[in-house]
């Protein structure tokens, strides 16, 4: 036998969650299975972490129509803030649901998704991608409703649809590059999309923003993460908006022609796109009561920040190399906090004040981290964003810093609200938190704290603390101030929460008039099968009525008068005609 | 016109007066008669074409065939006779109803 | 040696022989009868052989020769025939052999015999003076028979069918009047050389054509035919409906390949036109019937209406459709023999026949509706069954012709025929609700009615061969088949 | 005499000879008919294997008997029809199963089980067939064995849905006739030929070519359930469910969908059917279907019915994939030929299954019978996202090649369509899917039998099982030597 090589750990990576989700299925060996489930997720965070990325793909000829996977450098920060995610969630998850009945449904599931997250991020195919994503998609679904709530169920079809939409576009998307370049790699793919004629490139482009935006919580396509993310098992919801989310923006790395030519009209497009989710999503998100819907907008809004940065690349295809690892880096620090913010607030349900007040200080952590504040992850991640904005042309370079400290601004307003909302003297929300729970978010606070460092160890000539400190202050300060004053005037209470899911109220609107069509057309179809009866019956009637006419006929035929007569009609005729037809 | 044109065209008189007969009459009896005058028409056309050219004897064989029809016709009668005397012990009439299939 | 053997004497007066000893001696009637059945199939292998061996068959009885003496005549034609008349006759006669009741097989028995002498005899004729007598010793048996249960209906409808039967060979004979009166010879060979068209062989085509045309119930002369087929014993129904018909059909056949084709086109026309209606007509009348023997009648009106066809298609395809059509005729007899066979055993079993009241009998007689499955998809026109090959034949020299309207009505009259074959096979596998007294149906009668239908499908793939057969062929006309 | 020549006259026979000793079985003799039934359908898969060997290898497999004066009966194994073949004896084998276990002290077996083996004896040879005739001959015949099967629970509805059956399959069959014979007086042969056997034909008997295909195609389609020739579809859903099962995913509508492949390309070849211009309406006429049956099955509460008329869908992208007439949207098409059947059998076995354990005939009361009958509900999962084209399962593969290859012809509209019957059918299996696994099952189910602790009988549960994941595989492994991916891409060569 060979010896087991570090790479292994990739394929294992995949492997191991999905082996697990088939030994669920057997029951004599569900206990142990169990038992490993939650830590189903290290084989891949053990890739992330030990594996040098490298352009060595691992083939698989005979998989799908020619698979491959591989870990690159973005690819390695994808797969580690996903595997330390699902790590978290899924030990987090032990305690979170040790009573409740459908324990073993719900790790099916969890690991159905996990391995399909972690497949996307490795896959470099469109075949293995696709199918990861699917996998991940329809497998969430499980835990989405895993409450059997109306809310989850409702939450649960919405998210449903939009899947199966996004599947659909992003299947006629892989479609037509496959058709136009010939390849069915990424590597291939992209530059293939680059030299392909702009028409079909347009498609492409089209198709895969519309695909993958669902999944990424693009501005119009975000309706289903108000809803799914909220009602899903604490623990998911950190997976859904802290990893999973980065499936689609993982997918436009991978597909669009990013750094391989300039698409200056899509790039506004996607920046403009991007601006308006940062900004709708706080704006949405500031009226909300519940914590998990809040942090819900709060994805929307710092994924719209990030296709911000995706636009600047497509505008600006020279600094995509500064561009790509900003974005990645910015995912990282994005799905960690959420996470944490997420599981912390899943926590907030203890009815011991004292308990209550740590984690309400813990979640001080991640909430800052996210408004940029100084020495965090936030803040780096702002900074690289604002330097990437530099090399952009008239009018992106004088519009995005301001814009982006604006979002700035008003993400920190967002968390201050949401610091407000699970203050400890606040009613109690979530569930009562147990040692299990409790010890993994610990960690997960302790990888926030450390990622700034980490970085600045990866690069020593970051000079952050004299650029970007001050910048990054003021956004908190004010934002502090201006929630005191809010407080004071207890204007919060006056606001009246938006609907979950927004537009979809006025989509499910337009939903149910064409449901209602379908209704008619419905009626429409059974009036005809009425109708169809009746004309049956006449059609029965007339048969019986013909058959009647057709007996009489023959009756008259065998009279014997008749019959004679027709003996002697023929004798004659056939002579005649006989003569006539050979003498004419 | 010659005269064995003459018997032949009264032999298919006869053929047709006897079709008249058993189309017409309901009586299985007259139907029986019917089919004999018509059988006698043939034979007369028979005998009377058998002077095929003017001088010559008549060609025996079309009476060898009358003699055979002849047969074949009492036979035929027999049957027909026998069948008769049946359907009328058994229905009480010697007619042929319309339609007989039920 | 065996190839100089009088087979074609032989396989006319053996049954006539035996027909006669049962006449006499009634006691031994049963087995005496098979064992004449079964003589004479093998006396027409031999004639067969004779034929294949040496080419058309020839014999003058007597030494007497036409226009005095009887002449014996076989070619492939009449060989096909004859295999036909010998199949049908096996299956039924062993199937009568354990239908009737003694009193009735003392009548059937030699009359069968006769009946099957005379066929024969038919089939071997060269001579149309001959066909009369023969057409009418036909007759005469086929009515004796039909009589012979003695019910009133059945005597009614022997009445009625000794009428038709008569006026047809009346009319037939005058016929044969003008045309020898015309030509100066009653033997069918001489006619074809010497007939030139005039008026009184116009009139001789009219009066043949119709009696004939009559005596196989040609649409629309078959007010005759259900009644006499339905009320008969199922075996006779079956004689009849399989090879009586055909009797007439043939000498129809006859003249028209020999004497009337190059001349006839008109009256041909007209004689497809009759078809074309009876397959439309009998068809729709079967489909209308509630009794399944009455259904397997009208179908007899339809099937006859497809070799009728054959006059119009005749002149173009250089005759290659009589062979077909003498193909179609066996097919039909095998099949229609099947399924009257078929219909005495469910009368058998369930006391009567009507279609409504089959429920439940393929549990019960799995082999007496395979056959009526059997012998329908042949009826139909199902690959790979001879009843396809035949109708594929025929609907390929009519769409070579252009003639697109009798194609059609081929085709419209398959789908017709799978109405009412389904119409009763449906019924049967439908759930048995009331276990009404049912009587036992021997085996042997099973089988009889499922050979036959099987021999029916076989048929179907020795087709080139049969059609080489009816091939056979050396008559000087210049319609003749070349082999 | 060898093997060569034997081969295909075996493998039809190796169905038939147990079919036709079976109906003289008595009802009693379970062992000695299962033993039959068993050995048949092993023998048809063995020596299917042996020909799948040998054409792979280069051998040629042909038999042939005259049948008509200028017509012979010709079985030959290509590979497409090697293609077919396989997939019907393996299906066999599982349904046979499948079969033997839900028929289990029902009335009729023998009858049922004779029927079933011929139906299979007329699937292998329309697949063998080697000229149209003697695919004329086993289509005919396949519509009579099939009739019984239907109208096998010989109840009023199944009497009145079987007499809807025959009308409609007569009646094609009649117009198939008509449309072979016209061909036949035009060309003289009936042989299936690579590129068809129409090239020499001149200019002038174009317009009778166009009619002959359009009558083929309405001949064939009736079969194939080309709307609006579906109607006796959904109807026969009476018959029992590996009937049901086994006319969906093998027998008679696939003889249809392979009829109109085997007209396309050995009849008419595909360029030459292009150059006619019969292959667009082809191609609507197979959108229209594959919307129309989706639209059909979305309202459908009936389990099987909702199933038949996803058949009608699913059963057109085959027929769209031959008429967009590419190389590889014709890979797509015939490759679904495979993974229809796969994945609609495990669909069709299992929806037995519901009825049978726990007499659920409905969509609504498919509540949590997931929790009831897990491995089964897998088995359903798994079909049913084939039949969306999730990935990595079969459909997925069908549809990718269409998709590409509908791109590569040039057929852009094809995309939409695709996209709308997957959407549709995601529509109608979604919501059946999120019964089973996400609703609370019932207090009782409407009529359930006890199979101690198994959540039914191994003859039920082990197809299902397999065919799903012959279905799976077939996708995952798309690549791999032995998938049917790689044997249509053979085919392809073949035509292109």
């Amino acid at each position: 036998m060979n010896t087991l090589s570090l790479d292994e750990l990739l394929p294992l990576g995949i492997l191991w969650p999905l082996f697990l989700a088939c030994l669920l299925a057997f029951r004599a060996i569900r206990v142990p299975t169990l038992f490993l489930a939650p830590w189903a997720a290290l084989p891949a965070l053990a890739a992330s972490l030990l594996i040098a990325p490298s352009e060595m793909r691992w083939h698989f000829p005979a998989i799908l129509l020619g698979s491959e996977i591989g870990l690159d450098a973005t690819g390695q920060v994808f797969l580690l803030l996903t595997a330390l995610l699902w790590t978290v969630s899924g030990v987090y998850a032990r305690a979170y649901l040790s009573r409740s009945a459908r324990y073993t449904e719900f790790y099916a599931f969890f690991l159905l998704s996990m391995a399909g997250n972690f497949g996307l991020i490795m896959a470099q195919d469109l075949f293995g991608f696709y199918f990861y994503l699917s996998l991940m998609n329809f497998a969430a679904y499980g835990l989405v409703v895993f409450d059997r709530s109306t809310a989850a169920l409702r939450a649960g079809r919405v998210y449903i649809v939009l899947v199966v939409a996004g599947e659909l576009l992003l299947f006629a998307a892989l479609l037509v590059t496959a058709e136009i370049t010939g390849a069915t790699t990424f590597d291939a793919m992209r530059t293939g999309l680059a030299l392909a004629d702009p028409v079909s490139r347009d498609w492409v482009i089209l198709l895969g923003m519309a695909g993958f935006g669902i999944k990424a919580g693009m501005f119009g396509l975000h309706v289903w993460l108000p809803l799914a993310h909220p009602v899903a098992p604490t623990p998911v919801s950190a997976v859904l908006s802290g990893a999973m989310i980065n499936a689609g923006l993982l997918g436009w790395l991978q597909l669009l022609p990013l750094g391989e030519i300039a698409l200056p009209g899509w790039g506004a497009m996607i920046i403009i796109l991007g601006l308006t989710a940062a900004f709708y999503g706080v704006a949405i998100g500031l009226t909300q009561r519940e914590p998990k819907i809040l942090l819900a907008y709060s994805s929307i809004s710092q994924m719209g920040v990030i296709t911000v940065a995706l636009g600047l690349g497509m505008v600006i295809p020279h600094a995509w190399p500064i561009i790509l690892p900003t974005i990645a880096f910015y995912a990282l620090h994005h799905g960690l906090s959420k996470g944490a913010l997420f599981l912390g607030v899943g926590l907030a349900g203890s009815t011991n004040r004292i308990q209550r007040r740590w984690i309400w200080l813990g979640l001080w952590l991640p909430a800052l981290a996210l408004a940029g504040a100084p020495w965090t992850s936030g803040m780096l991640a702002k900074y690289l964003l604002k330097t990437t904005t530099l090399y952009a042309p008239l009018p992106w370079d004088s519009l995005l810093p301001p814009l982006l400290s604006l979002s700035a601004f008003i993400t920190a307003l967002l968390m201050v609200r949401l610091l407000y909302l699970v203050r400890p003297d606040a009613q109690p929300s979530g569930v009562a938190p147990a040692a299990g729970q409790i010890w993994p978010w610990l960690i997960l606070l302790l990888i926030v704290l450390l990622i700034p460092g980490w970085l600045t160890f990866l690069m020593p000539n970051l000079e952050t603390e004299t650029v970007s400190v001050k910048d990054s202050l003021w956004p908190i300060a004010m934002a502090m101030i201006i929630a005191w004053s809010v407080l004071r005037l207890d204007m919060f209470r006056k606001i009246q929460p938006l609907p979950a899911g927004d537009m979809l109220v006025l989509m499910e609107r337009s939903l149910r008039l064409l449901y209602a069509f379908g209704n008619d057309l419905i009626n429409l179809i059974y009036r005809w099968k009425k109708w169809q009866i009746w004309l049956e019956a006449r059609f029965i009637d007339r048969l019986m009525a013909a058959k009647e006419r057709l007996q009489n006929m023959e009756d008259i035929f065998a009279r014997w008068d008749v019959a004679m007569l027709f003996v002697i009609i023929i004798a004659l005729s056939m002579g005649v005609i006989a003569r006539a037809y050979c003498c004419a | 016109m010659n005269n064995a044109f003459l018997f032949a065209l009264v032999g298919v008189g006869i053929f047709s007066l006897g079709l008249y007969a058993l189309i017409m009459h309901d009586h299985l009896l007259r139907k029986i008669l019917a089919v004999n005058i018509m059988g006698s028409g043939v034979f007369l056309v028979l005998v009377a074409l058998a002077k095929r050219t003017g001088d010559a004897l008549p060609d025996p064989v079309p009476h060898a065939m009358v003699l055979t029809g002849i047969v074949v016709a009492v036979s035929a009668t027999a049957l027909a006779l026998i069948l008769l005397l049946k359907v009328f012990a058994k229905s009480g009439q010697a007619t042929l109803p319309d339609r007989c299939k039920e | 040696m065996l190839t100089d053997i009088a087979w074609g004497v032989i396989v006319i007066m053996l049954p006539l022989t035996g027909g006669i000893i049962c006449f006499i001696w009634p006691a031994i009637s049963k087995t005496l009868g098979l064992i004449t059945v079964v003589g004479t199939a093998l006396s027409v292998t031999g004639l067969g052989w004779q034929i294949i061996e040496s080419g058309p068959y020839h014999h003058t009885v007597g030494g007497w020769g036409a226009p005095l003496g009887i002449d014996l005549f076989a070619d492939g034609l009449s060989l096909l025939m004859l295999i036909m008349t010998a199949l049908v006759g096996l299956g039924v006669s062993f199937y009568s052999k354990s239908y009737f009741k003694p009193q009735e097989a003392t009548w059937f028995w030699p009359i069968w015999l006769i009946l099957l002498g005379a066929l024969n005899a038919l089939f071997l004729s060269a001579d149309i003076f001959n066909l009369y007598v023969i057409l009418e010793l036909i007759g005469l048996a086929a009515v004796a028979l039909t009589a012979l249960t003695g019910h009133i209906a059945a005597l009614n409808s022997a009445m009625r069918y000794l009428l038709a039967m008569l006026l047809g060979s009346l009319a037939y004979l005058l016929g044969v009047a003008l045309l020898y009166h015309d030509v100066g010879s009653v033997d069918i060979a001489t006619l074809a050389e010497k007939i030139k068209p005039n008026a009184t062989v116009w009139a001789a085509l009219g009066f043949m054509s119709a009696g004939l045309a009559l005596k196989s119930a040609l649409f629309p002369l078959n007010f005759w035919l259900p009644p006499a087929h339905a009320n008969a014993p199922a075996p006779v129904s079956a004689l009849l409906s399989a090879l009586v018909v055909k009797a007439s059909f043939y000498i129809l056949l006859r003249l028209w390949s020999e004497i009337f084709g190059s001349f006839g086109e008109g009256a041909a026309a007209l004689l497809g036109l009759l078809g074309a209606a009876a397959i439309l007509w009998g068809s729709l009348q079967a489909l209308c019937q509630t009794r399944v023997k009455l259904l397997i009648a009208y179908s007899t009106v339809a099937q006859v209406g497809y070799l009728f066809l054959a006059f119009p298609l005749a002149l173009g395809s250089n005759g290659m459709v009589w062979g077909i059509v003498a193909y179609l005729a066996l097919s039909h007899a095998l099949a229609k023999s099947a399924m009257f066979l078929v219909a005495g055993n469910l009368l058998r079993f369930s006391g009567h026949d009507r279609i409504s009241g089959l429920e439940g009998t393929v549990q019960r007689l799995p082999l007496t509706v395979s056959a009526f499955a059997l012998a329908g998809i042949s009826i139909i026109g199902l690959p790979p069954s001879s009843g396809f090959i035949g109708k594929w034949l025929l609907i390929e020299v009519a769409v070579t012709q252009g003639r697109w309207d009798l194609a059609a009505i081929m085709i419209i009259g398959g789908l017709l025929a799978a109405a009412y074959v389904f119409k009763v096979l449906g019924q049967t596998f439908s759930d048995a609700k009331v276990s009404h007294d049912t009587g036992t149906v021997p085996a042997s009668m099973e089988w009889a009615a499922l050979l036959l239908a099987i021999g029916a499908i076989l048929f179907g793939f020795i087709a080139p061969e049969i059609l080489s057969l009816a091939h056979i062929d050396v008559s000087p006309s210049t319609n003749g088949i070349t082999p | 005499m060898n093997w060569s020549t034997w081969l295909p006259p075996l493998v039809v026979a190796s169905s038939l000879l147990p079919g036709l000793i079976i109906f003289f079985l008595v009802e009693e003799k379970v062992l000695f008919r299962t033993a039959l039934n068993l050995a048949g359908a092993l023998s048809t898969l063995l020596l299917t294997g042996w020909m799948l060997w040998g054409v792979s290898h280069g051998h040629q497999y042909e038999t042939s008997v005259p049948f008509l004066p200028g017509l012979e009966l010709v079985l030959r194994a290509d590979p497409l029809s090697l293609l077919f073949v396989s997939l019907s004896s393996i299906l066999w084998l599982l349904t046979t199963i499948y079969a033997i276990g839900y028929l289990e002290g029902s009335p009729h077996r023998s009858r049922f089980f004779g029927f079933f083996s011929l139906c299979v004896t007329s699937t292998t040879g329309i697949a063998l067939s080697g000229n149209f005739i003697t695919f004329l001959l086993f289509y005919e015949f396949l519509t009579l064995v099939t009739y019984p099967l239907v109208i096998h629970r010989g109840t009023e509805k199944a009497r009145q849905a079987g007499k809807i059956y025959l009308i409609y399959t007569i009646t094609s069959g009649a117009i198939l006739l008509l449309g072979t014979m016209w061909l036949y007086t035009l060309t003289g042969t009936l042989d299936f030929r690579p590129q068809g056997i129409l090239r020499d034909l001149g200019e002038e008997n174009h317009l009778a070519l166009i009619v002959i295909f359009i009558l083929l195609i309405a001949g064939l389609g009736v079969k194939a359930a080309l709307v609006p020739l579906h109607g006796w579809l959904p109807q026969a859903m009476v018959a029992p469910a590996p009937v049901s099962a086994l006319l969906h995913a093998v027998a008679v509508v696939k003889a249809g969908a392979f009829g109109i492949v085997r007209v396309v390309y050995d009849i008419f070849g595909v360029d030459f059917a292009a150059d006619l211009g019969v292959t667009g309406p082809l191609a609507v006429v197979a959108a229209v279907t594959i919307i129309y049956g989706s639209l059909r099955a979305l309202f459908q509460d009936n389990l099987k019915r909702r199933l038949a008329f996803s058949t009608v869908s699913q059963v057109s992208y085959i027929i769209l994939g031959v008429a967009i007439a590419g190389p590889v949207a014709s890979i797509g098409g015939i490759v679904h030929l495979v993974h229809q059947g796969l994945m609609k059998i495990t669909l069709f076995f299992c929806a037995g299954n519901l009825a049978e354990t726990l007499g659920i005939h409905t969509v609504h009361e498919m509540n949590g019978a997931g929790r009831r009958m897990p491995w089964s509900m897998t088995a359903f999962t798994i079909g049913a996202f084939g039949m969306i084209g999730a990935p990595p399962i079969a459909g997925f593969i069908s549809k990718w090649y269409l998709g590409l290859g509908a791109l590569q012809a040039g057929q852009y509209w094809v995309i939409p369509v695709l996209i709308g019957s997957s959407l549709l059918n995601a529509a109608y299996f979604l919501p059946v899917l999120h019964r089973i696994w996400f609703r609370e099952p019932p207090d009782a189910w409407p009529a359930e039998r006890d199979f101690g602790n198994k959540e039914t009988a191994w003859a039920l549960l082990v197809p299902p099982l397999v065919t799903a994941l012959l279905a799976l595989l077939a996708g995952l492994m798309a690549s791999a030597w032995f998938s049917p991916l790689e044997w249509v891409q053979f085919i392809a060569q073949r035509e292109f």
